[in-house]
């Protein structure tokens, strides 16, 4: 019994690299869904991201969002590129995985990873090999720290919750502050900690502090309690909006209503389906991107999306889709083709968005520029939902 | 006053907790096994009264019909399919088949449904009840679910202590091959039992989705997990466990959050769980089992 | 006819244990040094090193001793943390990567060990479901602590806190290990695939040898019947513990190989579903075999690599590929099929022996 | 059997074999009892065993034979009464130091290590002659050869006496009904204990092997100059082999003497013919 399970075992394994031998024989390896291939002579950009699992709305809004990009980009005709995106699901390890064997596909440039820790892990491979990484929504500094040759599309961590902490002292938005964060979250934690200590200098009065795990992400009776007893008229939500949109339902049962502000991670919630956008009445948040504002670019991405995933997009395909028409600027700028290797490629990317005069007008921002750390400077826009809709915020300074 | 606001609380996520758990202290006890898809069945309740009331604008009753309908369905074909056919093999080798399944539940919803998180309307549309002049909110879906899980646990232990596969499903849980030579069905004895716990979970998967109103291919998992930690706390194979189990698992989580800490409210209730299996080895209501020598 | 001595027997099959991960090894060093590896499985050398060492060492729990664990993972969790702790700790005193490699795979097996213990004491009064269940919860409580510990090394050694990453005081010159829930960052490659086989190799001798010795006997005896046992005067207790503490540390080695192959690691990792995922691997590779269980961690580490092809329907695949290798082998009429064929074939050598009798 | 043992009384209304007086008999039991949830499994239990004595147990089913085994061996920890190994008293030992302090026992039920080869369990009854370290056994140190050599050697010896040697790498499991329970007695032995408490051995066996078992024990006794003490619901072993028998019916002893003795009481008679009637 037991050998002969063995034996199925080596042959599945067998078939297995029957079948990964069978695919990398093939010219380009066009398989299906994730993989939009081009004619020769196309820039090979390899991105990661959880598909599957807890996380997997992440990086199948990050892959959606840049495919859309690429085919534009392909396009105009000029510089071609070849996406290819691999699974990660969420884990250091995996991420790994995905990103040799988008080594081993001949991967030029990374657009990846989506979330954090993967992020720390793969970057610190890319580093060493040399290889272009712009990370869509990795927003941790230890994903950039470092490493020269990794930059982010998305606000780092630190700076959102510094960012909340002024924007709610200076517009005067609440005087007694709750947080209720994700302490199992990196970003979640990793803002809460910047805030929470920018916010002393600020004199915000944090009455109640409370959190919750992905395991525990259901009942927040006690951590709403916690802030109304406390007296609080404004509850701080550095988390994403699954969460968040349970948080508004139940103080909306409970018949509590303080402000609500949250981060980029809350955008989403509108667009959540079948979510009584009524509850997010009056929901302040801090975001790069907003599915229904008005301007050209957006609206025609948002109108793309639609049409190919039946879905509207979320500020993670916004980044996405971003990330690779900085890639495409950057690469134009610096004379970067295909025929180029990664570390090459590396070298002239890295010059090019360092450069002064390099800037970026994408769906998360306008006039994006980057820092040699890797860091994005770019304007976050206070919104608030009215309506059903996001309204920009009056700002104080 | 915020007390009694928590009892409620944890009484209603206790309820979902027990509703979940009796399915798989149903199963256990007659089939002997651990069925880890039983939270993925769940979720898949969930997803079926979504798709009958937000895309076919069904009203609410209709869609929890449908669900119980299809995860009836579904727990008996995945009982003829994977579990049937290991009926002699061991234990382990079934448990982790339960796992293969419960894989392929939740990556078949993803790809049917896509990873975006669905907001679930509540299938409970009346208004909160508020007493004590407004001091104490008490929301319609925790009283929903506290009361269709005390129906529950009534309406099972009539069909086990009172109905004719009630008493085929005990006698199959103590003796397989003794009830088989009375005359009993087993295999259909079986079949019913997941027929009936993969009913309850669409149950469980409708009330827990309306109480915290969000839907993802994940959402089965970690119920099913403190679920089947709340059967083997109440003593697995043990009904009237599974209640007390899902209970008091929910109080502890909720009171465990509010007076202890919310940082660390797994580790509580974890340890609380310890603390009590090592006082009763057997759970709050398990036969002690005794070997004769 | 002469018969072959049990122990003679044994011997032949534990040295095909060894022989398998020494020509596995040396096979790859070919393949590398010809440029023929691909960086995917290059990438996943270290890795299947430390599942094989948790799935050898759960196997120690599940197939020997006899007892079902749901939160193996938690002992890999902290022989990780325990190992990056160390590695960074002593990055200023040791320079040499191997040593502080091994410093970090001692104390994180002894920090697992030491909770073996700790969990093999309830293991005492528990059995079954009830016991699985303790293991479980033992392993969702590791990971909830850890998410919520921040430890630095300041001038004046280690500090820890639990609130946040200020809170540990460490001014300018210290540095921050563990974050809470973003684990630890910055963590130094130590760990490499001739580590791991070496690792691999004293794990098997470790269990394979413990398996044929008195002690091992003796948690067998436990295993099949825990009053027999008693009977012939074996303690429980002891063996029972001797089983939890060293399948533990095993795992901690393992998880400290596993956490020095990566620049982070987080607690998350070491959830339920990796404590599950090894589990597969040991009833895969058959319950009470090592070297079963060598071969599963390793096809089943690189078969969802494999799947990439697959697209979308990659853990579909990986979850019907799973359903059917159970329902395949444990299929009692293709049982019967193959009972008949061997019997078929072995039915002359039977009937000489039985002449001999 | 050939030349039947001189019985002499002893205090406590017991016989034992005269060439055991002088020293403390191996077992003296005074008042011993349980009871399950208020029923009395066993009462006022009374017995002595001569240090090389073969005693017989017998009584009708649910009579309470194997729960006196299950006490003696601290399998059941007893309500009352006390139990003299060897003139120490046993009170509060665990049925593992039980062992250690000399009692040794098979099961009505064989409990077999089953999926382990004949000869580890063997080596396993062997547990406690041959001792060495955990670490020595995984680093293989000299102690751990020197001590497998010898468990080795004795197991084999040990399994000679009912020449079982050839079937040393048989699964325990697979071996023949009559083989497990020689191989119990063969695992209990292993651990060299003073007395033996053998729980129907008989059981399952035909006449001719129950034969070869009577002389096997025997052989056993003289070998090991040990007290074996018997259940067995055979009577031609019982009256063939044993030495004093105890009567046991409901819980209490009805009878205690040689086997003429007890050939001849009526109370065993309609204990056992009572029991007939039932049946």
């Amino acid at each position: 019994m037991r050998t002969t399970r063995l034996r199925i075992l080596s042959l599945i394994l067998a078939l297995g690299l029957f079948v990964l031998a069978g695919c990398s024989a093939g010219p380009t390896s066009t398989t299906a869904g994730t993989t939009t291939a081009k004619p020769a002579a196309a820039i090979k950009i390899g991105g990661i991201g959880p598909l599957t699992g807890g996380a997997a709305v992440y990086g199948s809004s990050v892959a959606n969002g840049a495919k859309i990009a690429i085919e534009e980009v392909n396009a105009l005709g000029g510089l071609q590129f070849e996406l290819k995106f691999e699974d990660d699901e969420h884990d250091a390890e995996k991420s790994v995985n995905a990103y040799n064997s988008l080594k081993d596909w001949g991967m030029q440039i990374l657009c990846g990873t989506v979330t954090t820790t993967p992020g720390i892990a793969v970057t610190a491979e890319s580093f060493k090999d040399r290889i272009f990484t712009l990370t869509p929504s990795a927003s941790s500094t230890s994903v950039i720290e470092g490493k020269d040759n990794v930059f982010q599309m998305c606000f780092t961590d630190p700076n959102q919750g510094i960012a909340s902490a002024q924007y709610i002292a200076e517009n005067k938005l609440g005087s007694k502050i709750a947080i209720i964060y994700n302490n199992a979250d990196a970003y979640s934690t990793g803002i809460y900690e910047k805030f929470i200590s920018e916010a002393a200098g600020k004199n915000l009065d944090v009455v109640s502090t409370t959190t919750f795990t992905d395991d525990t992400a259901n009942d927040f009776n006690v951590q709403l309690t916690a802030a109304k007893n406390g007296g609080a008229d404004l509850i701080f939500l550095p988390i994403y909006y699954q969460p968040a949109s349970l948080i508004l339902t139940q103080a909306d049962a409970m018949g509590y209503e303080p402000k609500f502000f949250g981060v980029d991670g809350m955008d989403g919630i509108l667009t959540m389906e079948n979510f009584n956008t009524e509850l997010a009445e009056g929901v302040m948040l801090l975001t790069p991107f907003a599915a229904d504002a008005t301007d050209a670019r957006t609206v025609a991405f948002v109108a793309k999306y639609q049409a190919a995933y039946n879905e509207l997009p979320n500020q993670f395909a916004a980044d996405g889709y971003d990330c690779i028409y900085a890639i495409y600027e950057a690469c134009k700028k610096a004379g970067v083709t295909s025929d180029m290797d990664a570390a090459a490629i590396c070298d002239k990317l890295i010059e090019a968005f360092t450069a002064a005069d390099f800037s970026i007008d994408g769906l998360t921002g306008e006039n994006m520029t980057w820092a040699a750390t890797g860091e994005v400077a770019k304007a976050p826009k206070g919104m608030v939902i009215e309506d059903g809709v996001y309204v920009g915020m009056q700002s104080g300074n | 006053m915020t007390f009694l606001s928590y009892l409620v609380s944890g009484l209603s996520l206790g309820s979902i907790y027990a509703i979940i758990a009796l399915g798989y202290t149903m199963v256990y006890g007659i089939a002997k096994m651990l069925n880890f898809a039983h939270g993925d069945v769940i979720m898949i309740g969930g997803y079926m009264s979504f798709v009958a009331t937000a895309h076919m604008g069904w009203p609410p009753l209709a869609s929890v019909l449908l669900a119980m309908l299809v995860c009836t369905v579904l727990g008996v074909l995945i009982e003829q399919l994977a579990y049937k056919p290991l009926r002699t093999a061991p234990s382990l080798a079934v448990l982790i088949t339960a796992i293969g399944v419960s894989y392929f539940l939740q990556n078949a919803a993803l790809l049917i449904w896509s990873s975006n998180p669905k907001s679930f309307t509540s299938v409970v549309l009346l208004p909160s009840l508020k007493l004590f002049d407004g001091q104490l909110t008490i929301s319609s879906v925790a009283l929903v679910t506290i009361l269709a899980c005390v129906a529950i646990i009534i309406g099972l232990t009539f069909i086990i202590s009172k109905t004719k596969i009630g008493k085929a499903m005990r006698a199959v849980s103590e003796d397989k091959e003794a009830a088989q030579l009375m005359g009993i069905n087993v295999n259909q004895t079986i079949s019913v039992t997941f027929a009936i716990g993969s009913a309850l979970a669409a149950i469980a998967g409708v009330l827990l989705c309306s109480a915290y109103p969000i839907l993802s291919p994940t959402t089965g998992a970690m119920p099913g997990i403190k679920a089947f930690t709340a059967a083997v706390f109440g003593g697995i194979g043990s009904i009237p466990g599974a209640f007390w189990g899902g209970l008091l698992l929910g109080l502890i989580e909720i009171f465990g959050k509010a007076y202890i800490s919310t940082q660390l409210s797994d580790a509580i209730v974890f340890s609380i769980l310890i603390l009590v299996l090592l006082v009763r080895p057997t759970g709050l209501m398990g036969r002690k089992i005794s070997e004769k020598v | 006819m002469k018969m072959t001595k049990p122990g003679q027997k044994r011997l032949i099959s534990n040295a095909i244990t060894y022989a398998i991960v020494i020509v596995a090894y040396v096979l790859i060093q070919i393949l590398d040094g010809s440029g023929n590896l691909t960086s995917s499985l290059r990438g996943q050398l270290v890795p299947i090193c430390a599942y094989i060492v948790m799935a050898v060492s759960l196997n120690l729990t599940v197939g020997v001793l006899g007892e079902l664990s749901l939160g193996h993972a938690g002992f890999m969790s902290l022989g990780a943390f325990s190992g990056v702790i160390v590695s960074l700790g002593l990055r200023d005193t040791v320079s040499a990567g191997p040593l502080r490699l091994l410093a970090a795979l001692l104390v994180g097996a002894v920090i697992a060990g030491l909770f073996g213990f700790i969990v093999g004491v309830p293991a005492l009064r528990l059995r079954g479901d009830y016991l699985a269940i303790v293991t479980l919860a033992f392993g969702e409580i590791i990971k909830n602590v850890i998410n919520t510990l921040y430890v630095g090394i300041g001038p004046d050694g280690l500090r820890i806190s639990m609130s946040d990453q200020a809170s540990l005081g460490l001014g300018e010159s210290g540095t921050v290990i563990m974050r809470g829930p973003m684990g630890a960052v910055g963590v130094d490659k130590l760990a490499s695939f001739g580590a791991g086989v070496i690792l691999v190799l004293i794990t098997l001798a470790i269990v394979l040898n413990l398996v044929h010795s008195r002690s091992g006997r003796a948690i067998m005896a436990v295993r099949d019947n825990r009053i027999a046992a008693e009977s012939v005067g074996i303690s429980i207790t002891r063996y029972k513990l001797t089983a939890f503490i060293i399948s533990a540390a095993l795992a901690g080695a393992a998880g400290a190989l596993y956490a020095l192959n990566y620049s982070t690691v987080v607690a998350r990792k070491f959830d339920f579903n990796t404590s599950i995922l090894v589990l597969v691997f040991v009833v895969l590779g058959g319950i009470g075999n090592i070297r079963g269980s060598i071969i599963a961690a390793a096809v089943l580490t690189v078969l969802p690599e494999l799947l990439r092809a697959f697209n979308d329907y990659r853990m579909l695949a990986y979850a019907v590929i799973l359903i059917l290798v159970m329902l395949t082998s444990n299929n009692d009429r293709l049982k019967q099929l193959r009972w008949r064929i061997r019997s078929y074939f072995q039915h002359s050598s039977r009937r000489q022996e039985a002449e001999h009798e | 059997m050939n030349n039947p043992a001189k019985m002499v009384p002893v205090p406590s209304r017991a016989i034992i074999p005269e060439r055991d007086l002088g020293v403390t008999p191996i077992l003296e039991v005074s008042h011993l009892g349980i009871n399950f949830g208020g029923l009395n499994a066993v009462e006022d239990f009374n017995i002595i065993v001569g240090r090389t004595e073969i005693a017989g147990l017998i009584g009708p089913n649910g009579a309470g034979k194997t729960t006196v085994f299950n006490l003696l061996t601290k399998v059941y920890q007893p309500t009352r009464g006390a139990i003299l190994l060897d003139g120490k008293d046993t009170a509060g030992m665990s049925t593992m130091q039980i062992n250690q302090a000399g009692i040794a026992r098979t099961f009505q039920n064989i409990r077999l290590f089953q999926a382990l080869s004949v000869e580890d369990n063997v080596k396993i009854g062997l547990h406690n002659q041959f001792k060495y370290s955990t670490l020595s056994g995984i680093l293989r140190l000299p102690r751990y050869w020197d001590a497998e050599r010898k468990a080795r050697e004795q197991a084999l010896e040990l399994l000679s006496i009912f020449n079982m040697e050839r079937m040393a790498s048989y699964k325990a499991g697979s071996l023949p009904y009559g083989a497990q329970r020689r191989l119990e007695i063969v695992r209990a032995l292993a651990t060299r204990p003073s007395l033996l408490l053998l729980d129907e051995p008989a059981a399952g066996m035909n006449p001719s092997e129950t034969e070869a078992l009577m002389a096997n024990i025997i052989k056993i006794r003289d070998m090991f100059q040990i007290a074996i003490m018997l259940i067995e619901h055979d009577m031609r072993l019982v009256m063939g082999i044993c030495e004093g028998i105890a009567v046991l019916n409901y819980g209490k002893i009805i009878a205690k003497g040689t086997p003429e003795e007890i050939q001849a009481n009526p109370a065993v008679i309609e204990a056992y013919l009572g029991q007939k009637k039932e049946a």
